[in-house]
């Protein structure tokens, strides 16, 4: 299997303080990556890193081999890298179809094709199969803004696929989901992760969430790796056993 | 917004265009000039609902936007003898291109930065009218510009040039029509609502800042354009800061983003003082407080509480109740 | 070397009045993140008041100045939070700062209509006279301009960095869903804000007007003056209106003497311009982090 | 029995009309700057017209039917101008009264000509006249008329060999300076410093200590005048003390009002001014004071005049004729004896322009005094 994406002792320092401190992980062709640990550890931080919204103050960030470091967000997001936000990021006033076709149309043709060619981008199809995907037929033509909480949620999540990216982050996807609404939200992503073999990196706080769909997981604690490994190893590993249980 | 062939918006468009070709008959002159003021301000005002009411940029440049292609148009077709349909081409590219040049650097920096730099620019502006007399007449302006002959057609008097204003307005709308709901004024929305979100789904920001800033920089330019035989007559004093202030006013008192608030904006900003003029001198205070009122009421303008009120009534007969978000 | 004091002077007496205007922008930015367009207005004001005071009430001079100012205080600091910005601000800061341009119309026209369409004599508190220095006349009115005000915001400094009020309102300002969790009053510490803007503009209408005269039309040029004069110090910080506004002052009296003076107008523009290119959060204001 | 039959037709006419009076009134519309960077002279121009029809009115009108006058503000906008121009026609209007600045005037003086209208207007700059336009009408001394006897008074009393020349960037300053470089040039004066200012300026320190440095013989002034007042205390702070000669606007009751001290030892050339040795000015200066609470300043007296035009030759040509009224007025002299409202004897040039006496004045002790009376050019 190839690895994806590379990071390699990054770190970035906001004045004195040191958010995120030399962390290195890879991330293999068709896995599902969680990364854990407790609020401020860096986690956020490290995402902006690698996807350009932050500069990091040293390390490498590689994608496919290739260097990325310092790219900003539109240009990775062309080089097949998607995300999500920890605070939910649909376009409220788009429906349900145009926020997929919007997040599907900077891949489609040049600018000039996108100004005089199709008014949908030609991604209509593809966004109803996404809307499909999810299960959000009957708000195909709702607006954003009025959709539940959930559903935006997966909404967003859906925006993150529509381009076919190489690797999707997820920024606490399950974050403020209500129960039923996340066994959807986890089943759709191993779903997706089997029938597309779409990569992922999660971030997530729900212990149970993470180790239900990770392969992987990827523990921080204070800016600092502290543990890797599968969901069964990590959960033996006495480090993170004190990490989370210890205070 | 929907992807249908045609909606509502084209409707009153083009619905609106055929009352306002029969509206002046018998209205005298004075109405048809201020019918046409208002449409060719309704032009202005459109570029600049597309910068700040879909694309979120705050433009303080406008009305010198709209002095360059007055300038342009009436230079072109006084001095050099061009005829009007070239001259007007010519303004909206002008400062489409000026636009590119002021927006480049500015927005390089952050987009509410832009507001400062095209505040600058706008006075600047009214200097070099003012003080280059050997081009732009000076304080003592360009008169005397002619109005164009279309198919042989003259537009000397009121009417036909009028309905002249009428077709050119419909089409302009409605290539803005058409525009808005291209894949860029998806993009420009995006823009609006949340540019980290838009950059990280891959919209290029700065080209589509710098484009939704240069197009509604051109719609000035075609206002000019209208503007300067319209008035047959231009000195530097209406493309003030004071001007550009004012057509930002008409955005958001009509509606920012609403693809008809421009009309109803200009409705406020032109033929409402010409109608309060009965009041006397007080009009110009009365207008104002209309304005902060209607700002208090409804911060969204006229034609967002217009959609409040058609929501509500709406709703009742219905008795379906509002979409309820889950608590985060 | 004589000449260019003088017009150094001369300047920096304008830049101060400059800079008063200036802290009303960056204290209503600070708290609401708008911009108040009313802001020349709020300078023209209150010496339209007092006269109004004096000629249509016969009160004498002082009564009518405490009674003008406390009156705009009320007006234009607590009415205009209550009526104009609180009602507003929660829905973003474009409805706000449209509804300050209207509102810059209506005290215009009011102070036109209302008042008189012409210029004013006002009184002023400094003697008319000149000294000489060096072989320049310097105007005791210019050098008392200079002094008053810089005493202003040295004060206003004083209090927001020094003082437990001021260290509230300031934190008020900057974060208010934290000044509230750490108990501080933020409602009055806000409309404190507001009232502190308004006092700045009835004493810089007050140290002006004498000079300017007072006339309905003056907040334009005020207004636009004291707008550069926040970007070019930048719009976070009270020192930084302070420097902008001299700064600005300085710079078109010296545009004046040595540059074309029908293109004066555009040499602080062009400053403005280098400074948002090259940096961006003004002279001397604080840089607001990328957010996410 | 000439007279006598005048008399008659005077009186048949006046009875012939005064039924009428009763329901009918003759509608005049004034298009002014009332807002805006005109707002101070088109309020002056507004309330001299305000004046001249209430006199009027209470002498029973214009050949007995009363005046109804309606203002409508320009915002100084040429494009509002227009529109309210458009209006006063189609309303009706007997004639156009306004606007002041030479911007709104060219941006409207065509729809009064196309409506064969007569349009009084305030307007000062040369050029106005220039186009061939047969309904506009100036009430006062175009600049090219003035600035003549400007560079005669700088050569020949105070004897000045160099000038420095400030005046107001707008229509009027600049009208004013493009009209006397060449006069200064012909009388071999040369110019020391040209110096612009803005239309409201409020801070004039920086230009008074260029005036100071250029140190020419004389100042010639050509502002508005509370920017004139203005200009003269910064002067007077920064020890300018070379003689300020200026022209209307320099040497006022406003300027010597909100100048002070600083206005003792101006002088100049004055048009219309309400302390002029002309009893009728004065007269109008002590109403216009006692009605409005305030001097006037040219421009109140030019509204006034403006009226007295309309009236004089509507009672000249004994009937309510729109381009009669411009006919009337073309090539005319009026004088007071036919009719007071004019105040002074007025000639109408065949392209608008006026032609009347001036006056060169003084400042003294906050007084402006005569020191002689200019004749008209061509009698």
């Amino acid at each position: 299997m190839a690895t994806v994406l590379e990071v390699e002792g990054v770190r970035k320092q906001f004045g004195g303080i040191t958010a995120v401190d030399g962390v290195s992980f890879t991330v293999e062709e068709g896995e599902i990556l969680g990364i854990i640990g407790p609020n401020g550890c860096g986690k956020s931080t490290l995402f902006n890193c690698i996807l350009g919204q932050l500069a990091p103050t040293a390390g490498r960030v590689r994608l496919d081999g290739m260097d990325v470091t310092g790219m900003n967000p539109e240009q990775m997001n062309r080089r097949g890298v998607s995300r999500t936000f920890q605070l939910l990021q649909v376009f409220p006033e788009l429906s349900v179809r145009e926020n997929l076709i919007l997040a599907g149309q900077e891949h489609q043709g040049t600018m000039l094709s996108r100004l005089f060619g199709a008014r949908d981008a030609g991604l209509t199809a593809a966004a109803d199969r996404m809307i499909g995907f999810f299960r959000l037929q009957h708000l195909a033509d709702t607006r954003a803004g009025g959709l539940s909480y959930g559903q935006q949620k997966l909404l967003d999540a859906a925006m993150a696929f529509m381009a076919g990216p190489r690797l999707v982050l997820l920024d606490e996807p399950a974050g403020g989901v209500n129960l039923t609404m996340l066994g959807d939200l986890k089943e759709r992503l191993k779903a997706m992760n089997a029938e597309a073999g779409a990569t992922f990196v999660v971030i997530e706080h729900n212990m149970d969430f993470v180790m239900s769909l990770c392969t992987r997981v990827v523990v921080m604690a204070e800016g600092k790796v502290l543990a890797v490994g599968t969901p069964a190893e990590v959960r033996a590993n006495p480090a993170v056993i004190e990490a989370y249980l210890g205070h | 917004m929907n992807t249908s062939r045609f909606d509502a918006v084209f409707a009153t468009l083009v619905l609106g265009a055929v009352i306002l070709w029969f509206a002046p008959v018998g209205m005298g002159r004075y109405g048809t000039y201020v019918l046409s003021l208002w449409l060719v301000t309704a032009v202005a005002v459109m570029g600049l609902n597309l910068t700040l009411g879909v694309a979120g940029l705050k433009s303080l440049a406008q009305a010198a936007f709209m002095g360059i292609g007055a300038y342009a148009t009436a230079l072109l077709t006084t001095k050099a003898g061009i005829g009007w349909f070239p001259a007007f081409a010519i303004s909206g590219a002008l400062c489409f291109a000026v636009g590119l040049l002021l927006g480049f650097p500015a927005l390089r920096v952050k987009a509410h930065y832009l507001a400062f730099v095209t505040l600058a620019f706008s006075t600047l502006v009214w200097l070099v009218l003012r003080n280059e007399q050997w081009l732009t007449g000076g304080v003592f302006g360009l008169s005397n510009i002619p109005r164009p002959v279309i198919f042989g057609i003259k537009t000397d008097n009121a009417l036909p040039f009028h309905r002249f204003v009428v077709v050119v307005t419909l089409l302009l709308a409605l290539v803005l029509w058409w525009l808005v709901r291209s894949p860029w004024g998806r993009a420009f929305l995006a823009l609006r609502e949340n540019p980290v979100r838009a950059a990280s789904l891959g919209v290029n920001i700065r080209a589509y800042t710098l484009l939704a800033f240069a197009i509604g920089s051109a719609y000035a330019g075609f206002a000019g354009a209208l503007y300067a035989p319209l008035v047959e007559f231009i000195d530097p004093s209406p493309f003030q800061l004071s001007a550009s202030f004012f057509l930002l006013l008409m955005v958001v008192a009509g509606g920012s983003g609403y693809q008809l608030g421009p009309f109803v904006g200009a409705l406020l900003g032109v033929v409402l003082p010409e109608w309060l003029r009965f009041t006397g001198g007080l009009y110009l205070i009365i207008f104002a407080a209309i304005v902060i009122g209607l700002l208090i009421a409804c911060p969204q303008g006229v034609l967002g509480l217009l959609e409040r009120g058609w929501a509500a009534v709406r709703r009742r007969p219905m008795g379906s109740n509002p979409p309820v978000k889950e608590t985060a | 070397m004589a000449e260019f004091l003088a017009y150094l002077i001369a300047g920096l007496a304008t830049g101060a009045i400059y800079a008063l205007a200036a802290i009303g922008f960056t204290l209503v930015w600070q708290t609401s993140q708008t911009i108040n367009f009313a802001q020349g207005e709020f300078v023209m004001l209150p010496a339209i008041l007092i006269l109004a005071a004096v000629k249509l009430a016969g009160l004498p001079v002082w009564a009518a100045a405490i009674l003008g100012i406390a009156a705009f205080i009320a007006l234009f600091g607590w009415g205009f939070k209550l009526v104009i910005v609180d009602p507003m601000i929660r829905h973003g800061v474009l409805p706000l700062a449209i509804a300050t341009m209207a509102l810059s119309i209506i005290m215009k026209e009011g102070a036109k209509d209302g008042f008189s369409a012409e210029a004013q004599r006002f009184p002023s508190l400094v003697p008319q006279e000149t000294v000489s220095f060096l072989g320049i006349s310097i105007s005791l009115q210019h050098i008392a301009i200079i002094i008053v005000a810089c005493l202003a915001i040295g004060a206003l400094q004083w209090f927001v960095t020094r003082t437990k009020t001021g260290r509230q309102m300031q934190a008020s300002a900057q974060n208010p869903n934290v000044a509230l969790i750490l108990g501080i009053p933020v409602a009055q510490m806000v409309m404190l804000t507001f009232l502190i803007n308004a006092a700045l503009a009835a004493l810089a209408s007050i140290l002006i007007s004498p000079i300017y005269l007072a006339k309905f039309s003056n907040g334009e040029v005020i207004g636009l003056f004291a707008f550069i004069a926040a970007i070019v110090g930048g719009f976070n910080q009270v020192r930084g209106a302070l420097a902008g506004g001299l700064i600005v002052g300085v710079i078109d009296s010296l545009a004046a003497a040595y540059i074309s003076t029908s293109y004066r107008l555009a040499v602080p523009l062009v400053l403005l311009v280098v400074i948002i290119l090259i940096k961006p959060e003004g002279l001397f204001g604080r840089k607001e982090e990328r957010g996410v | 029995m000439k007279q006598s039959i005048l008399m008659l037709g005077i009186a048949t006419a006046a009875a012939l009309a005064l039924p009428a009076a009763a329901q009918e009134k003759i509608k005049l519309v004034n298009v002014v700057e009332l807002s805006g960077a005109g707002a101070t002279a088109g309020t002056n121009w507004k309330n001299g017209i305000d004046l001249a029809v209430a006199d009027i009115n209470a002498r029973g009108g214009i050949l007995g039917r009363q005046i109804e006058i309606v203002h409508y503000d320009t915002q100084t906008n040429p494009g509002n101008t227009r529109a309210a121009v458009q209006r006063a026609i189609d309303e009706g209007t007997y004639a156009v009264l306004g606007p002041v600045f030479s911007g709104p005037i060219g941006a409207s003086m065509q729809i009064a000509q196309r409506a064969e209208i007569a349009q009084i207007v305030g307007g000062e700059a040369a050029g106005l006249t220039r186009q061939g336009n047969q309904y506009l009408f100036r009430t006062s001394l175009s600049q090219s008329a003035a600035m003549p006897k400007i560079a005669a008074y700088l050569k020949n009393t105070v004897k000045a060999s160099s000038v420095t020349v400030v005046w107001v960037n707008n229509d009027f300053g600049k009208g004013g300076r493009d009209a006397i470089l060449p006069e200064l040039q012909k009388a071999g004066i040369r110019v020391a410093a040209d110096i612009s200012t803005e239309q409201g300026q409020a801070d004039f320190a920086a230009d008074a200590i260029k005036v100071k440095n250029a140190n020419a013989d004389a100042v010639f002034v050509y502002l508005n005048e509370e920017e004139s007042a203005r200009f003269l205390r910064a002067a007077k702070q920064q020890g300018v003390d070379k003689p300020m000669v200026g022209e209307t606007t320099l040497l006022g009751a406003k300027v010597i009002e909100l100048a002070g001290d600083a206005a003792n030892g101006v002088r100049g050339h004055v048009g219309l001014s309400i302390d002029a040795p002309v009893p009728a000015f004065q007269e109008f200066g002590r109403k216009f004071q006692a009605r409005f609470n305030y001097a006037s300043d040219h421009n109140g007296l030019k509204g006034y005049m403006a009226v007295a035009m309309v009236k004089w030759a509507t009672e000249k040509q004994k009937k309510f004729d729109r381009k009669g009224l411009a006919d009337t007025l073309r090539g005319a002299t009026i004088t007071p004896a036919e009719e007071p409202g004019i105040m002074i004897t007025t000639k109408i040039e065949a392209n608008g322009d006026l032609d009347r006496e001036s006056f060169l004045a003084e400042v003294e002790n906050g007084k402006q005094i005569i020191k002689a009376t200019l004749p008209m050019i061509n009698p």
